[in-house]
């Protein structure tokens, strides 16, 4: 074990430190389950200051835009540590910067890298998820969205569903069916498609927190050109799995746990009952210290996966178990934060589509927005089966007589 | 002697859920969120007899107790209904009956059960708020504020709880009044923030205003209940119907234990919210009526909280849109559990009625 | 909803005072897991004092030896709080007088009812349970025990597992096959065996408590007269639902959860830590607390139970939540006495077979034995299944192709 | 820059693990529960240097840190191996180098390191007992009892943490001296009660005693992890090959959830415990260390609960029985839970730690 700080890494804790003494009062501010709302102007400048920075989008390369260090688990978990510390805002953390960056950078091509890259790690190209149909939720090989070659395009035809941030994104990572004569693993592609396509409907399902923060997204007849395919034809599976990995490291983010704990510890200092902080009573104290104890092994936990990954190795059962484990205890973060707000919490006014002002509306935001995540990006039953069946080797479930 | 309702409760427990089973649906909720309120629904309620259900046949009432309070409640909270309840229906009837003197018990009883006024009911003072609540009683009048008032929308008085005196019976056009209505979580139930400058009050203050409390806590836990059941037989009803890898869902195991835990859970609180609510109206006679009513309270916020976010897992994404209506079932249970107290305030009082704790 | 105390029930309320002050003193000590041991002189003499006060088989017919009273759920909620508030032992537990008692009663032929309640509710016959076999756990219909029928007289050959009480048990209620060509569960029967008869070998199954409370038990030829079965050839399906549904309750038992949050209190009283007792700490206190609160609601739902048997209404669900859900929270509570024990209840001395009279000892051995009553009994797996499928309706699982 | 253990301490973790998985079998853990240990089996492991893993080089031990004492602490966890580790080989070495005087540490630490003396500890004083701890120390001699000394099967010294003064090194052989065994939940880890009669002490007091015990609950933590993991890992095999209902167990979805539940509680656990063992070898440096190492201890005591409870299930009937062993490993865990502060006294030492609670 070796976490010595080196006289660089002094260094960089310094620099962090100056920087957000100098900078941070232009942070956005934090809270909310990030990638609810486009980036404003603030958040884009933000941006722009931490790439320029080296705090942002670090460890992606120069040539494409971003601020080509070596990967060093240490300088990431400095700087996460700093901001969390500071409570400014850590940058931009969407789908397409958390999980398509990740997936060009692994089996993207060279052109699709240059030109998606570097303005989506800016915050100026918004992505959005096509994976979930109406009949295939958590059971993916099913969907049914299918595209065609016909004269030198793909169109594409079908429904997506629970496509998070699609009524404000500019581009879709979508998978669909192209092969139909193959099997159902082997018959899929995975796409990049305009989300001002013609063709492409999108519909807000209105949900538990008041905000528009899923959709459905019709697509009819959408063409696209054939270099639109990642990986190539037919492997769109494999290129979603890439996704879906970094996907449950995205929503088991440890740095959004300490966050949130660093906020709930102030709430309950502040929030008082007959004049007493609620931080002076032991049974709140005992539930905060609990969830501090299991917030700090999922972010020692996160640094092994980084070390691991930083020197190529495979994490397993490591890299399986993050999603369940961080939505899980990031619901149960904001159960005691609206447990604590107590009765005066419960006024809920969502001024517009967020309303990240209001700390208790943003409480509540969040712990419905986590059951969502707890649901979402592969439900908790879903990667109880691939952390049993991938990470641990048990049996598969006997196929049911006449199942599909 | 019989554990449960008896062959009338059944019947209008019958009564009611047909009642709210025809009345209340998808597109009244949504409306009521819109607009905070069916006042066309509280009227059905109060021609089936709710708003006199406490008050005493002498009054005008039905004469009835508790536990035919959290029945309501129970059927209340199982249709999501947009309507007060907890305040006007049972707060207030109480507060006379157990505080009031004989001329303050005529002359508002009669026009409770009658459904001519409706009342709000602000319990900061009582029962741990963690909101704004500073009230002064001088000669008579209120001034001060306080945070939360439970179902103002449409009321014509609120029952406010004071820290030392009882409670005040206040109208709230009152000259001196000022109400701010606020949005709650649960939207079918907005609340209000309240504020008085030396307004006029009548004093209830002639006995235990906590015995008023445990009743509204009873009563919040039978309608945690029926929200729960209704979350959990949606869950059941859902996972029968939705397909997934070629089978519904239900019959995947992971899926029915989850259920089956919900089961486990909640099945027991139908009697033991039954008792506590039979303690109470033998309060006199029972010395763990108050234990009993705060243990309820915080027994059926952590299952429902469990219930409410399980059977919204067994739903999928389509739990978490309105599609279906589940969040307004979700959003009660939630609610709830922060009203009169929360769990760990709960148990701490049921502790002090033991002796267990210091007060 | 009725519970009035009537001047009769007022009556027994002070009858059973009366009787615990003037007799409490020769009761056997409470606590462990009842049914460990073969009751002793002190246990059967205060037996029979119960029965003859009416406060130990009391809704049995005197016709079999029991107090014949009407079934009144108050008085017997009245019985159980007395006892359970003065720490004074309900009597005994067995499998015999809460298992087979009820399902002689229900099914049991006139003979057998005669000859087999009478003694085994005074505590001189002890029953043992002859259902898990090694290869038949969890699923019981694929029992191979068998018995023919040879010259008038079943001859049974097998071995049963997980057999508590065997090593002193005077018989066996046994569920073996005896019509080999029937479907599975046709093809069993339920009997009553003679644990000295020759052939049968008891083996104890050393367990975690470091008490022999479980055995393997081989039966080679034993022979037993064909009016050993009950209910009919080929019923022993049926007959071990019954008594499966009478164990359910005997399990999840809200008497006893009450006795032991009962002794937990205390227990908290008087342990300390730094001169400061535990109750007076508040994340402890809150911890008692919630688990009185799941104690209390199993309480009331078996009083509801019991009303609703009173009635001949079937309770359904509500019967099939109580074995699943009273055996977790009986772990939840010996967890916390031995938290509460602290360092100082390491020590773990069993001087013979049960330790009773040592406090630390007993709540290990409780929270140990707890945890085999959630093994045993139909796993909690199986409870879930059963409580899905028959109290929720909801479907079974497909059979897996070319599964059994 | 490495998170995890080095090459070096890989290469030594596989010989360790090795050396146990050909030692310990489940009749030499019969045979130290009768017995109250194995002998050989801790010679052989002074062979591989685990007593003098902490004692300084120049004192004839490997000088190695609290990290590779909790790598050491992990793999005899895993085995459940009969065998004294945390007194005599961490928190003597380690109250030593910590509060020990040059002479006492020139003096105890080669005998320690030689494997010459064996040090039980008895840390009532410190860690929050509820047993019997009366201890005082007048003129160097110190008289009193204490319950539940650690190791004190063979050992030929104590570690006494005293109220105020530090920590006393007494040797058991001394007259005034008397030791009490008992045997312990964990039957592999007896215990002893300790008495003393104005008995001679080295008395230990150069510095934090904390520190030794903020290196014991991480040493326990690791432990527990080992023990853990091993049970998780049994419970896999035996529902691999376990058939009921015509099918492995393993293939039934609830069996599988339960070993994912545990397995995504348990493997972050690795990385936790790496760091806090980390920062004790740091904690001049790390303000954090002793936050770490209580939270590190009540983490692990929940979730080695957790598991031990679920693996156990998954066994059925046969994990109840000692026909698998797997009761030793559940003891284990059991026991390490109550040993140096229960989880509920180290979440408090956590919040003093960081300034949230008065000390």
């Amino acid at each position: 074990m070796d976490l010595t700080l080196s006289d660089r890494h002094r260094a960089l804790q310094a620099e962090v430190r100056c920087f957000i003494a100098r900078h941070g009062h232009l942070s956005p501010p934090v809270g909310g389950g990030g990638g609810r709302v486009r980036p404003d102007r603030r958040a884009l400048d933000w941006q722009a200051r931490l790439i320029e920075a080296g705090y942002a989008a670090r460890f992606v390369p120069r040539a494409y835009g971003g601020h080509g260090a070596a990967p060093d688990v240490l300088e990431a978990a400095i700087i996460a540590e700093e901001f969390t510390r500071a409570g400014v805002s850590p940058g931009i953390q969407g789908q397409g910067i958390r999980m398509l960056v990740p997936t060009l950078l692994e089996v993207g091509s060279e052109e699709q890298r240059r030109r998606w890259i570097p303005p989506t790690i800016r915050g100026e190209v918004i992505w959005c998820q096509g994976y979930s149909e109406p009949e295939a939720g958590s059971d993916l090989a099913s969907l049914r969205t299918r595209a065609d070659v016909v004269d030198g395009r793909f169109v594409i035809n079908g429904q997506k569903i629970w496509t998070s941030s699609a009524h404000f994104a500019d581009m879709m990572f979508l998978l669909c069916r192209t092969e139909p004569d193959r099997p159902r693993h082997e018959g899929l592609s995975y796409l990049l498609v305009p989300m001002d396509a013609p063709g492409i409907e999108v519909r807000p399902l209105p949900t538990m927190t008041g905000h528009a923060t899923f959709n459905e997204v019709f697509l009819t007849d959408v063409r696209v050109p054939l270099d639109a395919v990642v990986l190539g034809r037919g492997k769109g599976w494999q290129v979603a799995n890439v996704t879906l990995r970094h996907e449950r490291l995205l929503l088991g983010d440890a740095a959004k746990l300490a966050h949130r704990l660093h906020r709930l510890r102030g709430l309950l200092e502040r929030t008082r009952v007959d004049g007493v902080p609620l931080i002076r009573m032991p049974h709140w104290r005992e539930r905060l210290m609990r969830l501090q104890g299991e917030v700090l092994a999922m972010k020692c936990h996160q640094m092994r996966l980084l070390s691991e990954a930083a020197r190529g190795q495979d994490s397993g059962l490591g890299l399986l178990v993050v999603k369940y484990a961080g939505t899980v205890l990031a619901w149960r973060l904001t159960a005691l934060a609206v447990d604590a707000l107590g009765d005066a919490g419960l006024p809920y006014e969502p001024h517009d589509d967020v309303a990240e002002d209001d700390e208790p509306t943003t409480w509540y935001a969040d712990h419905m927005y986590d059951l969502g995540l707890i649901i979402g990006g592969g439900s908790s039953n879903i990667q109880k089966n691939i952390i049993a069946e991938r990470g641990l080797g048990m049996p598969r479930e006997p196929r049911p007589q006449g199942g599909a | 002697m019989e554990f449960g309702p008896d062959e009338n409760q059944r019947l209008f427990d019958a009564a009611l859920r047909g009642f709210l089973a025809d009345r209340v649906t998808v597109d009244s909720r949504r409306a009521a969120a819109e607009t905070g309120g069916d006042a066309a629904l509280w009227r059905g309620l109060c021609g089936l007899g709710l708003a006199g259900l406490l008050v005493p046949e002498e009054h005008g009432g039905t004469g009835l107790g508790v536990f035919d309070a959290a029945l309501a409640a129970e059927a209340l909270g199982h249709a999501a209904a947009p309507t007060p309840f907890l305040g006007t229906a049972v707060l207030a009837p109480l507060a006379l009956r157990l505080l009031g003197a004989k001329a303050q018990r005529d002359a508002w009883l009669p026009r409770l059960a009658g459904g001519e006024i409706r009342v709000a009911a602000a319990f900061g003072a009582l029962a741990g708020t963690t909101g704004r609540c500073a009230l002064r009683l001088e000669h008579g009048r209120l001034s001060g504020e306080v945070a939360g008032a439970l179902e103002a929308a449409e009321a014509t008085h609120a029952l406010v709880a004071l820290p030392r005196e009882g409670m005040a019976l206040v109208a709230l056009d009152a000259a001196g009044v000022t109400v701010r209505p606020r949005r709650s979580v649960d939207r079918l139930r907005p609340l209000a923030d309240l504020s008085f400058a030396a307004v006029p009050v009548e004093v209830l203050a002639g006995g235990d205003a906590g015995r008023v409390l445990d009743a509204g806590r009873v009563v919040l836990a039978a309608e945690t209940l029926g929200a729960a059941q209704a979350m959990l037989g949606k869950a059941v009803a859902y996972a029968g119907e939705r397909r997934q890898f070629g089978r519904a869902i239900g019959s995947f195991q992971a899926v029915k234990h989850a259920c089956a835990e919900m089961a486990a859970a909640l099945e027991p609180c139908r009697a033991f919210v039954w008792y506590a609510a039979h303690a109470q109206d033998r309060a006199e006679e029972e010395p763990e009526a108050r234990m009993l009513a705060a243990h309820a309270k915080a027994h059926l916020d952590e299952v429902g909280r469990e219930v409410a976010r399980g059977a919204t897992e067994v739903h999928g994404g389509m739990g978490f849109t309105e599609l279906l209506g589940l969040p307004f079932w979700f959003k009660r249970i939630l609610a709830n559990r922060q009203l009169l107290g929360g769990p760990e305030r709960c148990r701490e009082e049921a502790a002090i009625a033991q002796g267990i704790a210091a007060a």
